[in-house]
C-alpha cells in the first residue's frame, strides 16, 4: 500500500502578476455564463452570429476564470469563500448564500468549464442552420452556469437553485427540436423523472437544514457530524433520492436514454460535465455526512451498483450508437457514485471526483466525435455508422481515445481513475464496515469487463472494412433482411464533408483527445488528494477479465456484417434491451396512470362534492324562496293561523328555553 | 398638511377617474377607446406615483371617519403592506393598459372558436375602466388601511366592480354561465367577508378598539384562549373564503375562466392577496394562540389544496381555468407559510405572495392574450404551436410555467422553499409530526406543479402544428409581458429586494407590538 | 294629581295632529282646496320635523319629557334615538307625500282630506309610539299608528285595482287587529307581573328577581313583541306583507314599507329598553324572529319577478336585520337598530321613488327595468345606489356601515349562531339585490326584431311622459343623503 | 277583597274562545268577534289585577278604559273595510281563493 500525498506543491511555477480583480474568482465563474446567457438572448435576436460571440466569448471567460480560480487556490491566496446575492432575511433560518472554492470542487469547475467551452463552439458548427441557434445557445451558457453553481456552491439553497435549472434546461435542450413528438416527450420525461426525484433532494437538503438553522453547507456539515443519528440518515436518503433521480440510478434511469432526443451537443454537456455528474458533486461536498450515515451509504452503494451493471449490459445490446453511449452514461455516472460509497471512512471524495472529471472529459469526446460521424454518415444507428472510422479518417482518432478510455485501457485517463476506485473499494472492504465497499468491488470488478465489452462492440461495428459493392459475401448473413443503406458514395466527397465541421470545433475535439490521452497524470497534481491503495492483482485481474471479454466479443463478431456482437443476441433481448427493459411502461403503470386516475378522482370530487355543497347552497335558497312564496298565505284566514301559531312557539321558546 | 400629499395622490385620481368615467358612460355618446384608456391608465399610473411617494416618505392619513364606532381612516403603508401596494399599483397599469376587445354579445355555437382580435368599439368600455379603477383603489385601502373596519370596507368595496367585470365583460360565449360566475364570486366573497366581520366586531369588542396596530400590540392578552380560538376561526374561515383555502375554492375556477383578461389579473395578483394579507395582519399577531390552535388544521386544508389543485391541473382542459387552479396550489403554499407561525414562514408567506402575484398576472395577460386569439382557452382544440407561431407570447408562457412550478432564480421559488422549509420546521407551539407531514405533501405539490408546467407546455408551446396562425404581442401587451418577465426574473435573482423590505415588521408581528 | 303637560316637547306629535285637525276644519270651510289641504298636510310634517330639534340635539342619557306625573314618572320621554326616529318618519312622511301629490289631490269630493288626516294621524301615532312611556300611551300610539294605514289602502283611486287593494286592507286589518289583541293581553300580563303600567325598568329589576313573576313578564313580553312585530313584518307576522304592498296604492305601500315600521321599531325599542332592567335576559324570542324574517324574507325576494313585490319581501328581510341587534338588550343595541333603520328607510324610499317613476313609464316588472341604467341613467343609478344600500356593499358604504352596525352587538355579545345565520344572509340578500342590479345593467336592446319594432312604439308613446319634477327632486334629495351618508357616515349611528 | 283566580280562569276562557274565533271561523264579522273576546279577556285580566294590587295610577281600570276605546275605533275602521271588501268582491269569506287582479 503505498499513499501518494502530496502537500501543497510551494514549487508552482510562479505566474506573472494577475490584475487584481474585485471580488472572488468563484463570483466570476459562476456569474459569466450567466450573464452570457441573458446576453446572448437579449443580444442574439436578429443574429446568430452575435449569439455566438457572446457566449463563446463568455465560456472563453469562465474557462479563463476558472483556470484562475484554480490556479490562486492552489497557492492558497484567494479567500475560499465569497458572497452571491444573499444573506437572506429569512427569520430564524439564516441562509449566507456563499461561494466556496476547494482544490476538488475548483477542477471539477474547469473541467465544466472546458467542456462548455467545446460544446459551445461545436454547437455552432452543428446547428449553424438552426433558426433556434440563439436560444440554444443561452440555454447551453445557462447550463453550465447551473452547474459550475453546483459545484462552487457553499450553501444547500444555491445547490438547489443550480440543480434545478439545469433540470429545467434539460427540458429545454432535450426538447430543443420540439417540432419532432419524441423529443418534446423525452424532454417531459427527463423533466418529472428527475424533477420526482427531486422531491427527496428539496426534502432531504430542508431537514439537513433544519438541524442547524442554517443553509451553510459548512455548517451543515458540522452540525450533522456532531450528531449522527436516524435523523441525518433519513435525510441522507431523502437526497440520495434526489441524486439518483439526476444522475439516472435504478430505479430512475430511463430518461437518460431517452435525453438522446437532443441535439448532439446538448447530449454532451448533459451527460459529460454537467446534469449527470451534479449528484457526484453534491455528495462530494455533504462527504462526511454520508460516511456518517452507513443505511445511506449502503442504499446508495446497492443503487449505484445495481444500476452500473444493467446499464453496461443495456449498453451493449443497443441497436443505436448514441443510445449505446448514454447507457454507458448511467454506468459510469454510478460507478462515481458507487465509488463514494465505498471509499474508506476518514478519506476525502477525491477518487469518486476524479472520475468524474476523467469521464467528463472523454464521454465529451465520444459525443462530439460520434455527433461529427452521424453529420457524416447521416445517423448513428448501426447500420448507418457501421465502417464509420473507416470511411471519416478524421474521426478515427478521437472515437478511438474516447472509447479506449471509456473501457479503462492503461494509459488513458480512464484507466487511471477507474483503477483508483477499484483500490478505494478493495481498501474499502478492509475498513471497519465492508458492506457498501464489498457490493461496490463486485461491481466494478463486473462492470469493467462488461464496459470492455461494449466499447469493443462499438469499436468491431466503427471500423469493420467497408464493403465493395459486388464483393462476395463470406460467413453468416445474421442481420441481412434489409439492404444496407447507401449513405455516402466511397472515396467521393469524403474529403469536403470531413472538412465541413469547421476548425474551432476540430480543435475542441483535438484538444479533448489530447486531455483524455495525458489526464492519466491528474491524481499527480495537487488538486486531487488521493489515496493510492496500489494492488497489483487485483488491477492485472481486471485488465484480464477486460482482455478475456474483449476477445470474447471480437469473436462474436465474426460473421455477422456489420461485425455487431450484439446481433448474436435473440432478438427479444435486443428489443427489450432497446426498450430500456420496459422502465417506461413501469413509469407509467406505475406513476402516470395512477396519478392521472387520481386527477380525474379530484376533479369528479370537486366538481359533484365539493362544488355540489355550493350549488347545492344556491338551490336550496331558490327552493327555500319558491316555498316560502307558496307557503305564505294569501288569505287573511290562514295568515292569522300563522301568526297565532308564530306567538305560540315564540312564547315557548320565550318562556321555556330562556 | 403636506402628509397629506402622498396617499391622496395615491387614491384620489382613482377614485375621480371612477366617477368620471362612470358618468361618462352614461352620456349619449361614449367617450372614444383611446380617450377613455388613456385617462385610464394615466389615473393608474398617477396612483401608482402616489403609492410609490407614500412608500417613500413614509407618509398617511389618520382622519375620524365614524367617531360612533371609532373607527379612523388610518392609511399608512409599513413593511408588511409595501410589497403588496407596489404590487396593486404595478399591476394596476398593466390591467388597465391592457386593450378590451370583447365584444359583449353573446356568441353563437357556431363561432365559438372563431378569433376575437380586431373588434372594436367596445360599448360600456368607460365604464369597464371606472370598475378597474374601482377595484384598484379598494385595494389600495385595504391594504394600506390600519383599521379593521376600514379594511374591510375594501375588501368589499372590490366586489361590484368584480362582478360588473365579470357578469358584463366576460367570456362572451355563455351569458348564463357569466352571470354564474360573477354571482358566485361575490356570494362568496361577501359569505366570507361577512365572517369575517363577525370576528372584525367580536374582536373591537373584546378590545375595544378596531386598530389594527393597536391589536397587535395587544397580542390577543385580553381575550381567553377560547375566545381567541374563536376568533382566530371566524377570521380565518372568512378570509380563507378570499384566498381561496381548500375546500372553500370551488369559486375560483369558474370566476376566472369568465371573466375578462384584465379582471382576471386584478383578482389572481391583488383581490387573493386581501385573503392572506388579513390573515397576517388580523389573525397572526392578533389572536396568536387561536391562531396557533387552529393551524394544524389550516396548514392540512392548504396542503391538500396543493395537491388537489395540482392534480386538478392535471386534466383541466380549459387554460384559463387550469391557471386559476395553480393559483389555488401557490397560495396553499402562502397559507402553509403561516401557518408555521415562524418568522421564516411569515416572510416566505409575504415573498410567496407578491411573487405569486406577479407570476399570475403575467401567465393571465398571457393566457388572456392567447384566448382572444384563439376564441376560447379550450385545450383539447388543436392549434398551432406556439414556439413556432408567436414566439414572444410562447417565451412568456414557458417564463410564467416556469415560475409557476417554482423554478429557481424566478420569483415563486423562494416562497414555495421557505414554506416546505418553515413546515418543517415550525413554531415551538406546533406539533411539529404533523407539520413535517405537510412539508412532504407540499413538496409532493411541487413535483405536481412540474408536472402541470409540462402539460400546458407540451400541449400549446411544443409542437410541429403552424396553423391557425394567431398574431403574436402587439406593441402595449409586449411591453406590458416584457415588464412581468423582468419582474418574475428579478425577484427570483435577488429575493432580498423583497425580504428586506419586510423583514423587520414581520419580525415585529410574531413577537408583538409593531416595530 | 296633576300632569305636567310640557306641550313643547309634545310638538313631534302634535304638529301632525293638530295639522289633521286643520285640514278636516278646512275641508269643511272649503272643499275645493285640495292642493291646500295637501300643504297643510306638508307643513304638519314639517313642523313637527322641526320640533325634533331639540330632542336630537341632546346627549346620552337625557330626555324630553312630557305629561310627568308628580313622582317622576313620565308617560312621553324622547331621547335623542327616539327624536331620530321621530325625525325619520316625518320626513318619511313628506317623502311619500310629495310622491303621491297628484295621485291624492285628485279623487271625487273630500278624498283628499280623508287620506291627509289619515295620513296626519297615522304619523302622529307613529312619531308618539317610540317616545311611549306607559303601557296606555303605547296602546294608543300603536293603534293611531295602524288603523288609518289600513284604510289608506284600501282607498284606491283607480277603480281596476280597487278589490286588490281591499284585499290588501282586510289582510293589514285583520293581522293588525289580532295583533292588537295579543298586545293588550301582554300589556295585561305586563301589567300582572310588574304591577304597573308605567314602563320603568326598575319595575321590571323587581319582576326579574321572582322567578315565577320573570316567567309570566317574558311571556307578556313575548306577546307584545309579538304584537308589534307584524308591523315590522317579522316573520311569523309578515304574510300581510306581499299581499298588502302589492295591493295598495305604491305611495302607501311605500309609506308603510317605511314610516310605518318607525312605530314597530320604536315600539319594541320602548319595550327592549324596559326589559333591559331585568339584566341578563336576551330575548331569544327576538333572535328568531330576526333570523327567520332575514332568511326567508331573502330567500323569497330571491324568487319575485315584480318590483314591488321583491322590495316587499326585502322589507320583510329588512325587518330582521332591524330586529337583529335588538336580540342584544342594550342601549348599543337600540342604536344600531335606529341607525340601521335610518338607512333602510331612505334607500327603500328612493328604490320606491324610482319604482313609481319606471312604473309610470313601463311597468313594476323586473323585466321592465332591463336596460335602465344605460336608457335613463338618472333612473338607473339613483336605483342601483339604493339597492347596493340595502344589499351593502360598497360604492354604497352606508349600506354597509349598517350592516356592520347592526352585527356589532350580536357578535359582540356571542350569540354565533345568530351572527352566522346574519352573516350567510348578507350574501342571500346582495342575491336578491344584485339579480335586480344584472337587470339594469343589462343591454337594453331587446332579443328579437319584433320585440324590438314593439319597444320601439312603446318608447315613442312613452317619450313623452318625462318624469315629474317632484320625483327627481326627491331622487335627487334622497341619493345626495345616501351618498353622502356612504362619504362620511357620521350621525345616523 | 275577592280572589283573583276566578276571573282569571274566566279571561283564561274567553282568550281561548276568542282565539278559536280567529282560528276557526272564515267569516270577517266572525273573526272579528274573536279579537273582541281576546281583548274582553285582557280587560278582565286588567281589571282584576287593578283590584288586587296597589297602583296609585289604577293602570288596570284606566288601560282597560282604553283597550275598550281602542276596540271601539277598530271595530269601526274593521267594518268599513269589511264593506269594501264586500262591496268588491261579493263575499266576506276571508279564505275564499282570490281571483288574481
Amino acid at each position: 500500500m503505498t499513499s501518494l500525498q502530496w502537500p501543497d506543491l510551494p514549487d508552482l511555477p510562479a505566474l506573472p502578476p494577475l490584475p487584481d480583480f474585485p471580488g472572488a474568482a468563484a463570483q466570476y465563474v459562476v456569474a459569466i455564463p450567466l450573464l452570457a446567457a441573458l446576453l446572448a438572448f437579449l443580444l442574439g435576436r436578429t443574429s446568430s452570429r452575435t449569439a455566438a460571440w457572446t457566449v463563446v466569448t463568455g465560456a472563453v471567460l469562465t474557462l479563463g476564470a476558472a483556470t484562475w480560480q484554480l490556479y490562486t487556490i492552489s497557492v492558497g491566496v484567494v479567500p475560499r469563500v465569497s458572497e452571491t446575492v444573499g444573506p437572506l432575511a429569512l427569520g430564524e433560518l439564516t441562509v449566507p448564500l456563499t461561494l466556496s472554492a476547494s482544490p476538488l470542487t475548483a477542477i471539477t469547475a474547469v473541467a465544466v468549464a472546458l467542456v462548455a467551452l467545446v460544446v459551445q463552439v461545436y454547437a455552432r458548427w452543428y446547428l449553424w442552420y438552426d433558426p433556434r441557434y440563439r436560444q440554444f445557445a443561452a440555454t447551453v451558457s445557462l447550463f453550465s452556469g447551473a452547474m459550475l453553481l453546483v459545484v462552487l456552491s457553499g450553501d444547500v439553497v444555491l445547490t438547489l437553485v443550480g440543480w434545478e435549472v439545469m433540470g429545467w434546461c434539460s427540458y429545454l435542450l432535450v426538447g430543443h427540436i420540439s417540432a419532432k413528438a419524441s423529443a418534446r416527450r423525452a424532454a417531459a420525461k427527463a423533466l418529472l423523472v428527475t424533477r420526482f426525484a427531486d422531491l427527496g433532494f428539496v426534502l432531504g437538503l430542508v431537514a439537513l437544514t433544519a438541524g442547524p438553522g442554517s443553509t451553510a453547507i459548512a455548517d451543515i456539515v458540522d452540525h450533522w457530524r456532531a450528531e449522527p443519528g436516524t435523523a441525518l440518515t433519513v435525510a441522507m436518503l431523502l437526497v440520495i433520492m434526489g441524486v439518483a433521480g439526476k444522475s439516472a440510478l435504478v430505479p430512475f434511469q430511463d430518461w437518460l436514454p431517452d435525453a438522446m432526443e437532443g441535439p448532439t451537443p446538448a447530449s454532451a454537456l448533459i451527460h459529460a460535465a454537467t446534469m449527470v455528474a451534479a449528484g457526484t458533486v453534491v455528495l462530494a461536498q455533504l462527504f462526511p455526512l454520508l460516511q456518517a450515515s452507513d443505511p445511506a451509504r449502503t442504499t446508495l452503494a446497492v443503487l449505484a451498483s445495481a444500476t452500473t451493471l444493467l446499464a453496461a449490459l443495456l449498453a451493449f445490446a443497443q441497436p443505436d450508437l448514441k443510445r449505446l453511449l448514454a447507457w454507458s452514461t448511467v454506468s459510469q455516472v454510478a460507478l462515481m457514485l458507487a465509488a463514494l460509497t465505498a471509499i474508506p471512512v476518514g478519506e476525502g471524495p477525491d477518487t469518486a471526483v476524479l472520475h468524474l472529471v476523467s469521464h467528463a472529459l472523454f464521454k465529451a469526446l465520444l459525443f462530439l466525435a460520434l455527433g461529427w460521424l452521424a453529420v457524416l454518415a447521416g445517423g448513428t444507428l448501426v447500420s448507418y455508422a457501421v465502417s464509420g472510422v473507416r470511411r471519416y479518417g478524421s474521426v478515427r482518432r478521437p472515437l478511438g481515445i474516447g472509447l479506449l478510455a471509456l473501457a479503462g485501457v492503461p494509459p488513458l485517463v480512464g484507466f487511471v481513475s477507474k483503477e483508483l476506485i477499484l483500490g478505494s473499494a478493495e481498501a474499502g472492504v478492509q475498513a471497519a464496515t465492508p458492506g457498501p465497499a464489498l457490493i461496490v468491488l463486485a461491481a466494478v470488478g463486473a462492470g469493467a469487463p462488461l464496459t470492455a465489452a461494449y466499447c469493443m462492440r462499438a469499436w468491431l461495428i466503427l471500423s469493420r472494412p467497408v464493403l465493395v459493392r459486388g464483393n462476395g459475401r463470406t460467413g453468416e448473413q445474421l442481420d441481412d433482411f434489409f439492404a444496407e443503406p447507401e449513405v455516402m458514395v466511397e472515396a467521393v466527397g469524403v474529403e469536403e464533408a470531413e472538412a465541413a465541421i469547421s476548425s474551432p470545433a476540430r480543435a475542441g475535439i483535438t484538444t479533448l483527445s489530447l486531455l483524455t490521452v495525458v489526464g492519466g497524470v491528474l491524481p499527480l497534481t495537487p488538486f486531487f488528494d488521493v489515496e493510492l491503495h496500489l494492488n497489483v492483482p487485483l488491477l492485472v485481474a481486471s485488465l484480464l477479465l477486460m482482455a478475456a471479454a474483449a476477445l470474447f466479443v471480437l469473436a462474436a463478431s465474426r460473421g455477422v456484417r456489420t461485425r455487431d456482437a450484439a446481433a448474436r443476441l435473440p432478438a427479444v433481448l435486443n428489443l427489450a434491451a432497446e426498450r430500456g427493459l420496459g422502465a417506461d411502461t413501469a413509469y407509467l403503470t406505475l406513476v402516470a396512470r395512477p396519478t392521472m386516475a387520481l386527477a380525474r378522482g379530484v376533479t369528479w370530487l370537486d366538481r359533484e362534492v365539493l362544488d355540489g355543497y355550493v350549488r347545492a347552497a344556491g338551490r336550496a335558497a331558490r327552493l327555500l324562496g319558491r316555498g316560502g312564496e307558496r307557503w305564505s298565505p294569501v288569505q287573511p284566514a290562514p295568515s292569522l293561523v300563522l301568526v297565532l301559531a308564530g306567538v305560540l312557539v315564540l312564547a315557548v321558546i320565550g318562556v321555556v328555553l330562556r | 398638511m403636506n402628509d397629506l400629499l402622498w396617499p391622496a395622490l395615491a387614491l384620489l385620481p382613482l377614485l375621480v377617474t371612477t366617477l368620471a368615467l362612470a358618468v361618462a358612460d352614461r352620456t349619449s355618446s361614449p367617450p372614444s377607446e383611446p380617450l377613455v384608456r388613456g385617462l385610464s391608465v394615466g389615473s393608474a399610473l398617477l396612483s401608482a406615483v402616489g403609492v410609490v411617494g407614500t412608500v417613500l416618505t413614509g407618509t398617511g392619513v389618520d382622519v375620524v371617519w365614524i367617531p360612533a364606532l371609532g373607527v379612523d381612516l388610518d392609511l399608512r403603508a409599513d413593511g408588511i403592506s409595501t410589497p403588496l401596494v407596489l404590487l396593486t399599483a404595478g399591476v394596476g397599469i398593466v390591467a388597465t393598459a391592457l386593450r378590451h376587445t370583447r365584444p359583449p354579445v353573446d356568441r353563437t355555437e357556431e363561432d365559438r372558436t372563431a378569433p376575437l382580435v380586431g373588434q372594436h368599439g367596445v360599448p360600456g368600455l368607460a365604464a369597464y375602466h371606472a370598475c378597474l379603477q374601482l377595484v384598484l383603489l379598494g385595494a389600495l385601502v385595504t391594504f394600506l388601511s390600519r383599521d379593521a373596519i376600514v379594511f374591510f370596507v375594501g375588501f368589499e368595496l372590490v366586489l361590484l366592480p368584480m362582478w360588473l367585470l365579470v357578469a358584463r365583460h366576460g367570456d362572451a360565449h355563455e351569458a348564463a354561465r357569466r352571470d354564474g360566475a360573477a354571482l358566485r364570486f361575490v356570494l362568496v366573497t361577501a359569505t366570507g367577508s361577512t365572517l369575517m366581520l363577525l370576528g372584525i366586531l367580536a374582536l373591537s369588542t373584546l378590545t375595544g378598539t378596531t386598530d389594527v396596530d393597536r391589536w397587535a400590540e395587544l397580542a390577543g392578552a385580553s381575550l381567553s384562549g377560547r375566545e381567541q380560538l374563536l376568533v382566530a376561526v371566524l377570521l380565518l374561515v372568512g378570509l380563507g373564503l378570499k384566498v381561496p383555502v381548500w375546500p372553500l375554492h370551488t369559486w375560483l375556477p369558474w370566476v376566472h375562466s369568465t371573466a375578462p383578461t384584465a379582471g382576471s389579473v386584478l383578482l389572481a395578483a391583488v383581490l387573493l392577496k386581501m385573503g392572506t394579507y388579513g390573515i397576517v395582519r388580523l389573525v397572526v399577531p392578533v389572536v396568536p394562540e387561536g391562531f396557533a390552535t387552529a393551524s394544524p388544521v389550516l396548514a392540512g386544508l392548504a396542503v391538500t389544496g396543493i395537491v388537489w389543485a395540482g392534480l386538478a391541473c392535471l386534466v383541466e382542459r380549459d387554460l384559463k381555468r387550469l391557471i386559476a387552479w395553480s393559483s389555488i396550489a401557490h397560495l396553499g403554499f402562502v397559507v402553509l407559510a403561516l401557518a408555521t407561525g415562524t418568522e421564516t414562514g411569515l416572510q416566505a408567506a409575504l415573498f410567496g405572495n407578491v411573487a405569486h402575484g406577479v407570476i399570475a398576472a403575467l401567465l393571465f395577460v398571457v393566457v388572456g392574450a392567447l384566448k382572444e386569439r384563439w376564441g376560447s382557452a379550450d385545450l383539447t382544440v388543436a392549434r398551432a404551436a406556439l414556439r413556432e407561431v408567436t414566439p414572444r407570447l410562447g417565451f412568456a408562457l414557458v417564463v410564467g410555467m416556469a415560475a409557476s412550478m417554482g423554478l429557481p432564480g424566478l420569483a415563486g421559488f423562494w416562497g414555495e422553499l421557505g414554506a416546505v422549509y418553515a413546515a418543517w420546521a415550525p413554531a415551538e407551539d406546533r406539533t411539529e409530526g404533523w407539520f413535517r407531514l405537510f412539508a412532504v405533501v407540499a413538496a409532493v405539490g411541487a413535483v405536481i406543479a412540474a408536472a402541470y408546467a409540462v402539460r400546458v407546455l407540451r400541449e400549446v408551446w411544443a409542437g410541429d402544428r403552424l396553423l391557425p396562425a394567431i398574431p403574436d404581442s402587439h406593441r402595449v401587451e409586449g411591453v406590458l409581458i416584457g415588464v412581468l418577465v423582468v419582474a418574475v426574473l428579478v425577484l427570483g435573482v435577488y429575493p432580498s429586494l423583497l425580504l428586506d423590505v419586510t423583514a423587520a415588521d414581520a419580525a415585529a408581528l410574531l413577537t408583538g407590538g409593531v416595530r | 294629581m296633576s300632569l305636567d303637560l310640557n306641550l313643547v316637547a309634545l310638538l313631534p306629535v302634535l304638529a301632525p295632529a293638530v295639522a289633521a285637525v286643520l285640514v278636516l276644519v278646512l275641508d269643511i270651510a272649503w272643499p275645493p282646496a285640495r292642493a291646500t289641504h295637501l300643504v297643510v298636510v306638508g307643513l304638519g310634517l314639517l313642523g313637527g320635523a322641526v320640533a325634533t330639534v331639540p330632542g336630537l340635539l341632546q346627549g346620552r342619557g337625557e330626555r324630553v319629557a312630557a305629561l310627568c306625573l308628580p313622582d317622576g314618572t313620565c308617560l312621553y320621554q324622547a331621547s335623542s334615538l327616539t327624536s331620530g326616529l321621530q325625525l325619520l318618519a316625518l320626513l318619511s312622511g313628506v317623502v311619500v307625500l310629495v310622491l303621491a301629490w297628484d295621485d291624492w289631490s285628485h279623487g271625487e269630493g273630500g278624498r283628499t282630506a280623508v287620506i291627509a288626516a289619515l295620513v296626519l294621524g297615522a304619523t302622529a301615532g307613529v312619531v308618539a309610539v317610540p317616545a311611549a312611556g306607559d303601557l296606555g300611551t303605547l296602546l294608543v300610539a300603536l293603534e293611531l299608528a295602524t288603523l288609518p294605514t289600513a284604510a289608506l289602502v284600501a282607498l284606491e283611486r283607480r277603480a281596476s285595482r280597487q278589490p286588490a287593494a281591499v284585499d290588501g286592507a282586510v289582510a293589514l286589518l285583520t293581522t293588525s287587529l289580532v295583533s292588537f289583541a295579543l298586545l293588550a293581553l301582554g300589556a295585561a300580563l305586563w301589567v300582572v307581573a310588574t304591577g304597573t303600567a308605567v314602563l320603568s325598568g326598575d319595575a321590571v329589576a323587581v319582576a326579574a328577581a321572582d322567578p315565577a313573576r320573570l316567567s309570566l313578564l317574558t311571556l307578556a313580553a313575548v306577546l307584545a313583541l309579538a304584537g308589534m312585530a307584524f308591523k315590522v313584518s317579522a316573520v311569523p307576522f309578515h304574510a300581510w306583507t306581499p299581499l298588502t304592498y302589492h295591493g295598495a296604492p305604491l305611495p302607501v305601500t311605500t309609506y308603510l314599507a317605511t314610516v310605518s315600521k318607525v312605530a314597530a321599531l320604536g315600539g319594541v325599542v320602548v319595550i327592549v329598553t324596559a326589559l333591559s332592567g331585568a339584566s341578563g335576559t336576551s330575548l331569544l324570542a327576538v333572535a328568531v324572529m330576526a333570523a327567520l324574517s332575514m332568511t326567508v324574507g331573502n330567500a323569497v325576494a330571491l324568487v319575485q319577478t315584480d318590483t314591488v313585490r321583491l322590495l316587499a319581501w326585502s322589507t320583510v328581510a329588512q325587518g330582521g336585520w332591524v330586529l337583529l341587534p335588538l336580540a342584544d338588550l342594550s342601549s348599543r343595541g337600540t342604536r344600531a337598530a335606529g341607525g340601521y333603520l335610518a338607512v333602510y328607510a331612505v334607500a327603500t324610499l328612493l328604490a320606491f321613488v324610482v319604482v313609481v317613476a319606471v312604473g309610470a313609464r313601463r311597468g313594476v316588472l323586473l323585466t321592465d327595468h332591463r336596460g335602465l341604467l344605460r336608457d335613463s341613467p338618472l333612473l338607473g343609478l339613483p336605483l342601483a345606489f339604493a339597492l347596493l344600500a340595502l344589499a351593502g356593499l360598497p360604492p354604497a358604504v352606508v349600506g354597509l356601515v349598517a350592516k356592520v352596525v347592526a352585527l356589532r352587538p350580536v357578535a359582540g355579545d356571542g350569540t354565533w349562531w345568530l351572527a352566522v345565520v346574519a352573516a350567510l344572509n348578507v350574501a342571500l340578500g346582495i342575491a336578491v339585490y344584485l339579480r335586480w342590479l344584472r337587470v339594469l345593467a343589462q343591454h337594453p336592446e331587446p332579443v328579437d326584431a319584433l320585440a324590438a319594432a314593439e319597444a320601439e312604439a312603446q318608447t315613442r308613446s312613452t317619450a313623452h311622459t318625462a318624469v315629474p319634477a317632484r320625483h327627481t327632486a326627491l331622487i335627487a334629495v334622497l341619493t345626495t343623503l345616501l351618498v353622502a351618508g356612504s362619504v362620511a357616515p357620521v350621525g345616523i349611528f | 277583597m275577592i280572589t283573583p283566580a276566578l276571573p282569571m280562569l274566566l279571561a283564561a276562557v274567553l282568550a281561548g274562545a276568542g282565539v278559536y274565533g280567529v282560528l276557526a271561523r272564515r267569516h270577517a264579522v266572525l273573526m272579528l268577534v274573536g279579537v273582541e273576546l281576546i281583548l274582553a279577556a285582557a280587560g278582565l285580566v286588567l281589571v282584576t289585577t287593578g283590584q288586587v294590587t296597589p297602583d296609585p295610577l289604577a293602570s288596570g281600570a284606566v288601560l282597560t278604559l282604553f283597550v275598550i276605546t281602542i276596540a271601539a275605533a277598530e271595530i269601526v275602521v274593521a267594518l268599513a273595510v269589511v264593506m269594501a271588501l264586500y262591496r268588491a268582491r261579493g263575499h266576506v269569506d276571508l279564505q275564499h281563493e282570490r281571483s288574481e287582479s
